[in-house]
């Protein structure tokens, strides 16, 4: 990648970690939503699922704003985490929690529509040979949903690479801390002649995400395979 | 009566809206705005969008279409100015004009310094030419959060996530949580104009409206937003 | 009592309400397609939460509605065989055979799971997964999974049915030690009369969600109104001790004092069994008959006599044995004088005397 | 020949290589678990496709290898009776049974729907979905499914094993109307001895994926070391005609003279019949028999002994109503001192003429 | 909504129409597309799947100048469409053009988890009783995914609503013929003051939004009892 500058293999660099943690940290929120989603009737259910969807439609700059407001400097869950140690305020931290965020609807839709295939007969055989809820989820449901899951993970994934308004919203575009990919290409493209730039830019963009399908692909297809007996 | 369509930058939303109806009322063509960045904008003129009237937040996209000949340069006009001003909370307090013994990394106390995209958005050009001038630009360098419009930096002051921002006077005017701490010299910096012009293909009321844009009832709408003009 | 039903529950085309109390060994739930019988086991297992109702194995209670008390699933220590299998397809045979030994408690009884493996026939695919197998070897597989779950509770909804003969064979016996050595109670649902008289302690039969009868299994057997597959089923269990093996093939077997000849079987010489003798295979002589193939011929005096509604009538004989019963035509009671009282011999076959019908040790009843 | 099958495929614990013509009628495929039953029946409904091979019905060519025909399944006409029902969980019962009847060819023959329904006992559920049902009740409504869609060759695995015998008794009569009067090839899988006896044509023994004897269904029973379900389910096979229903509930049969008495059957006099008759159920005597409860008596001359392994030889008697095998132990063949030549009687008990060995005209053998 | 003013109330009219025509029109090319990721192994699978996920991945306002190019009055496709008699560029076509190919990815992905999820072993009974592979599909593939279907349907009306970046780019912002609900919030977010505004067009969008979800989740549900069995 001799072609791009270092600014934008920093970016490049920056955007795999913020995309790879992002996905990382909300995976395991993402499959108990989609399991108590799935799985469970609980007053207020229906308001969980209207918040999880919540990024999907608000337009992200309004996402950004919104994250702003809570996970700020200011805002209460920021004071929050500031006083456990963790700042996200314009920390890559803070891009990961917004590309986590304006992922997880995709993680959370893919992971549940998952676990509703899955047969409730099978886990119903795992309880009554001794196993807990917890261990029939460990041991039969999560296995069974595995595709759904490195489906989601890797949607999820490519979601937060891709993902700039709440982003740059929320924690800015600072060059080494903040400044993902989208982000330069956006800077790219705002001024006259930086199409180029921008092109290459989007290239290995999509190269990545590209090579994250595939690989998605493939071991949920493995995955697949496994499961329903190669 | 017929239509007008102008391709606006975002920042004049509110001065447009007000202008476009006085326009209506008073010449019975209807005038539909646009609002977007330039940049997008100027994308679109370039390639077909059937905009009569083009305002653009920078004159580096208006000098691209005029090279290629998507405007009718007679019609340019340099119709507004701005100013760049230095914000801050409630509880900072006001230098007036910024000069370059301001100790503007005391003043941040480790915070960051909210500004638009320092290379690519206007607002952030013109703000990181005048820190430079001003010797400034290497000492904060490393403390500037950069958002995609003047607007997003606007909020990371008025949440309180950035102790001190550089937006438009027109911009910081309105919103109650930042107070106005400074102004930069306007010599700073390239002038910060507007320009506005007829795209190629406008319809002859395009010039009617960009005329009344420079007429005096006009002028009193852009400077109730805290717009320089031009010539005054 | 080893197992104690009371279910009340609505389903959409009838009422489930029924209560037994069964001895330790092997219960049969018997009824048609459609009386109920997977939905009683699933209430046991606690898949189903009955609107009413108390199951208790050997006086632990699995559930009680008037107390509130409901244990899941996975508390009961239960092997369930499924009717449809339920093999976990992300897992190999031999992962699905190890399941529940994961949990069962450490001072569980086991299984030897290499002997489960043999017996089962499954040993050539433990490495493979369910989707690979016949129909006949996940059920199979199946069986081997909740036997090797250590259950205090075994259940088992049809679980040969999908099998051929000879493997039904093989897999029977170990019904029987399990009912008789282990003593694990078993509730076993079945439509096969053999598999029925072979292992069943006592039978329910249910129809439209109700116990129409329920006693032991030779009560039950030699009741034709009743038995599970009708009149053909009918047949009279006698307690036998194993005596002989003979060089042509034959065991003699002591019965009350009288000899038994069947075809070789496999049990040690001095051991006790059940013996099955249907009904429908036992010729009655006013006397003593001569010059016939069949070499078992007991003498008895008539006790009783059903008349049924069909041509057959079902004629109990007391014997040295203990009681014989044989299914023979009206015709013939009256062409040979039957009644109550009168000597006569009751011919049973040797060939009559299948393997199926010799079981383990007679605990009940 | 109806229907022809030449097969070659790898499966992975075993290679699938058989060929068989079978002559119209049922065809039944027995073998053990896992011996390729399932997957030839599969590769005849084309939802396999074999590395190579042909097969055809009644000359119609379903698909062919070397010449690259291959029909796909839809345009096979058949009616598949899955061993696991496949029901569309979708559909009420009464769309799933009329699902196969949008594609029937306008001038296929018809079952009559409400004749299937209620001959299977589904009326009252047909608006209801298949989750809801139970087991047997599902498979029920699978035969209707594959019953109703005018097919031109049934394949049916294993269709009954989940029913109850009272409600096989009632299914296999319409097995056997396809067979005889509207001539419909049926493949059929089972591991039960009566349902091969009673409809099939012909048998084809598999083992690990290879035909290991095919023949004539009374061919193939009356050999003790290849019929289906071992030496139990040998037997002869007699053509018969009903001469009168009597008063107290028997049916006098004639077999070539010869009289025999069973229970009430349905058929009318005059018809002809095919009747099974075990051969564990005869007993020999080298004298007529007196006194005994059993009505039927046939005198013949002893054709052939054949000893097997174990305990029991078959013996073969040539009567005027056609041969008779009866099984009977060495010790007894011994001890009536019979040899080929030798006049005997066959004693066979009334009773043990089930129902379910009485099946309609004899077709091919 | 006496709240909102005639400029809104047209946003809002407008962002319902382009969403509803986005996905009404793209809900046949999802199945298609679903159907054949999902069963068919051919060549050029891989790319397909890519191609589908591009808008996913890249930054919307990447995707907006794209179709700029493409389907704008000089792009190749533009002009062809234009022989047709459809013009796009910068009317709400073009608007239902850019949600709708903005929503396709997540559209696609929700069908074809639920085709995965359906037992072939079905179909092929259906292929055995005389129904043709469209027959089949037709029958037992399409009601069994129509929670999948529906879940995917409103997931890409949802998402219609909220796209933003790729619309403004695409066909500009112009009010009554390409001024969305997210572009009037965007302009309303650019200028002093517009806080208020923005808000109460936010507010609508996701009371809209989750309107959506709600009765997806309601017809979802009763179609899978329907499949399931009631
Ligand atoms: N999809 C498959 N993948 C791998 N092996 C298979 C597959 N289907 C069947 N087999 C194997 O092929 C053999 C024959 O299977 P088949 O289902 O034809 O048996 P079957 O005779 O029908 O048995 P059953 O009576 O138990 O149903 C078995 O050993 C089985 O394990
Ligand atoms: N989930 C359900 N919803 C509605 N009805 C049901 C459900 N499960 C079972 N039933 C009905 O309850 C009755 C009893 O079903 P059950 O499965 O207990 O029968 P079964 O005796 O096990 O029959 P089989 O021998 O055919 O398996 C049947 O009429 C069945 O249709
Ligand atoms: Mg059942
Ligand atoms: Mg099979």
């Amino acid at each position: 990648m001799g072609w791009l500058g270092p600014a934008e293999l920093e970016a490049l660099r920056l955007s795999l970690r913020v995309s790879f943690w992002a996905t990382l940290v909300t995976l395991p929120f993402g499959i108990f939503v989609a399991y108590a989603l799935a799985r469970w009737r609980f007053p207020g259910r229906q308001l969980l699922n209207g918040l999880v969807h919540l990024p999907l439609i608000l337009p992200p700059v309004v996402t950004g704003y919104l994250l702003l407001l809570t996970f700020g400097i200011q805002g209460p869950l920021g004071k929050l985490l500031a006083e456990l140690g963790i700042v996200v305020a314009f920390r890559w931290t803070g891009a990961a929690l917004a590309a986590g965020i304006m992922a997880f609807p995709l993680m959370v839709r893919a992971i549940r529509l998952s676990i509703e295939a899955v047969d409730p007969k099978l886990e119903q055989a795992g309880a009554t040979l001794g196993a807990s809820r917890l261990f029939v989820f460990a041991t039969v449901t999560l296995p069974m949903i595995l595709p759904g899951v490195i489906a989601g993970a890797i949607l999820a994934f490519a979601k937060a690479m891709g993902e700039f308004g709440a982003t740059i919203t929320f924690v800015s575009n600072i060059p080494g801390q903040t400044q993902t990919l989208p982000s330069a290409v956006y800077a790219f493209l705002q001024v006259p002649g930086g199409e180029n730039a921008a092109t290459r830019l989007v290239v290995v963009s999509i190269i990545i995400a590209m090579g994250a399908l595939l690989l998605s692909e493939y071991v949920g297809r493995r995955a697949a395979e496994r499961v329903s007996g190669s | 009566a017929s239509e007008v369509l102008v391709f606006a930058a975002a920042s004049l939303k509110n001065a447009l809206d007000k202008i476009g109806s006085d326009f209506e009322r008073r010449t019975g063509h209807e005038v539909t705005v646009s609002y977007a960045a330039s940049s997008v904008l100027a994308r679109q003129i370039q390639l077909g969008a059937p905009a009569d009237v083009f305002i653009s937040a920078n004159v580096d996209w208006m000098d691209v279409l005029q090279d290629q000949d998507q405007i009718k340069a007679n019609t340019r006009v340099d119709l507004l100015g701005n100013r760049l001003v230095l914000i801050g909370g409630p509880d900072q307090t006001g230098v007036g004009e910024i000069r370059a013994d301001m100790d503007l990394s005391a003043a941040l106390d480790g915070g960051h310094l909210a500004m638009a995209l320092v290379d690519a958005v206007p607002a952030g050009i013109y703000g990181k030419a005048a820190l430079q001038n001003l010797a400034l630009w290497e000492e904060v360098q490393s403390q500037i959060a950069q958002t995609d419009n003047v607007r997003a930096a606007l909020a990371l002051v008025a949440t309180g996530a950035a102790p001190l921002g550089i937006v438009y006077r027109s911009d910081a005017q309105v919103e109650e949580r930042v107070q106005v701490l400074g102004t930069f010299p306007s010599d700073l910096h390239l002038p910060i104009i507007y320009p506005a012009a007829v795209t190629t293909w406008g319809r002859p009321e395009a010039q009617a409206f960009l005329t009344y844009l420079q007429s005096g009832p006009a002028r009193e709408v852009f400077a109730d937003q805290g717009f320089a003009l031009p010539g005054s | 009592m080893s197992l104690s039903v009371r279910l009340q529950h609505e389903l959409p085309d009838m009422q489930l309400d029924l209560s037994f109390d069964a001895p330790p060994g092997v219960t049969v739930l018997f009824g048609r397609s459609g009386s109920g019988k997977t939905t009683v086991v699933n209430a046991v297992a606690g898949l189903l939460r009955p609107a009413a109702g108390r199951v208790a194995v050997d006086g632990w209670e699995l559930f009680d509605t008037e107390q509130g008390l409901w244990l899941p699933p996975h508390r009961r220590r239960l092997g369930y065989i499924f009717q449809e299998g339920r093999l976990f397809p992300h897992l190999t045979v031999r992962q699905n055979l190890s399941y529940g030994r994961w949990f069962a408690p450490k001072g569980a009884r086991r299984e030897n799971p290499d002997k489960v493996i043999e017996m089962l026939g499954i040993g050539h695919m433990l490495n493979r997964r369910p989707a690979g197998l016949s129909g006949g070897e996940k059920q199979r597989v199946a069986i081997g999974r909740a036997l090797l779950a250590s259950p205090r509770l075994i259940l088992a909804d049809e679980p040969l049915a999908a099998l051929d003969d000879a493997r039904k064979a093989e897999i029977l016996p170990y019904f029987e030690r399990l009912r008789d050595e282990v003593s694990v109670p078993i509730l076993y649902v079945t439509h096969a009369a053999a598999e029925v008289a072979r292992l069943a302690t006592s039978v329910v039969a249910l129809q439209d969600g109700k116990v129409v009868r329920h006693g032991p299994a030779s009560d039950v057997l030699a009741d034709p109104s009743v038995a599970p597959a009708g009149v053909r089923a009918v047949g009279a269990v006698l307690q036998v001790k194993v005596c002989e093996h003979h060089a042509d093939g034959l065991t003699e077997l002591d019965a009350g004092g009288a000899r038994l000849f069947l075809p070789r079987i496999p049990h040690q010489i001095g051991e006790d069994l059940r013996i099955r003798i249907p009904a429908q295979e036992v010729i009655l002589s006013n006397k003593r008959p001569e010059g016939l193939s069949a070499l078992n011929m007991l003498e008895g005096v008539v006790d009783s006599i059903r008349a049924g509604e069909g041509p057959g009538a079902i004629v109990s004989v007391k014997t040295p044995a203990g009681p014989i019963l044989a299914r023979v035509t009206r015709r013939s009671v009256a062409a040979l004088g039957l009644e109550p009282g009168c000597v006569c011999f009751a011919v049973i076959k040797t060939v009559a005397l299948a393997p199926q019908d010799v079981g383990g040790r007679l605990n009940a009843s």
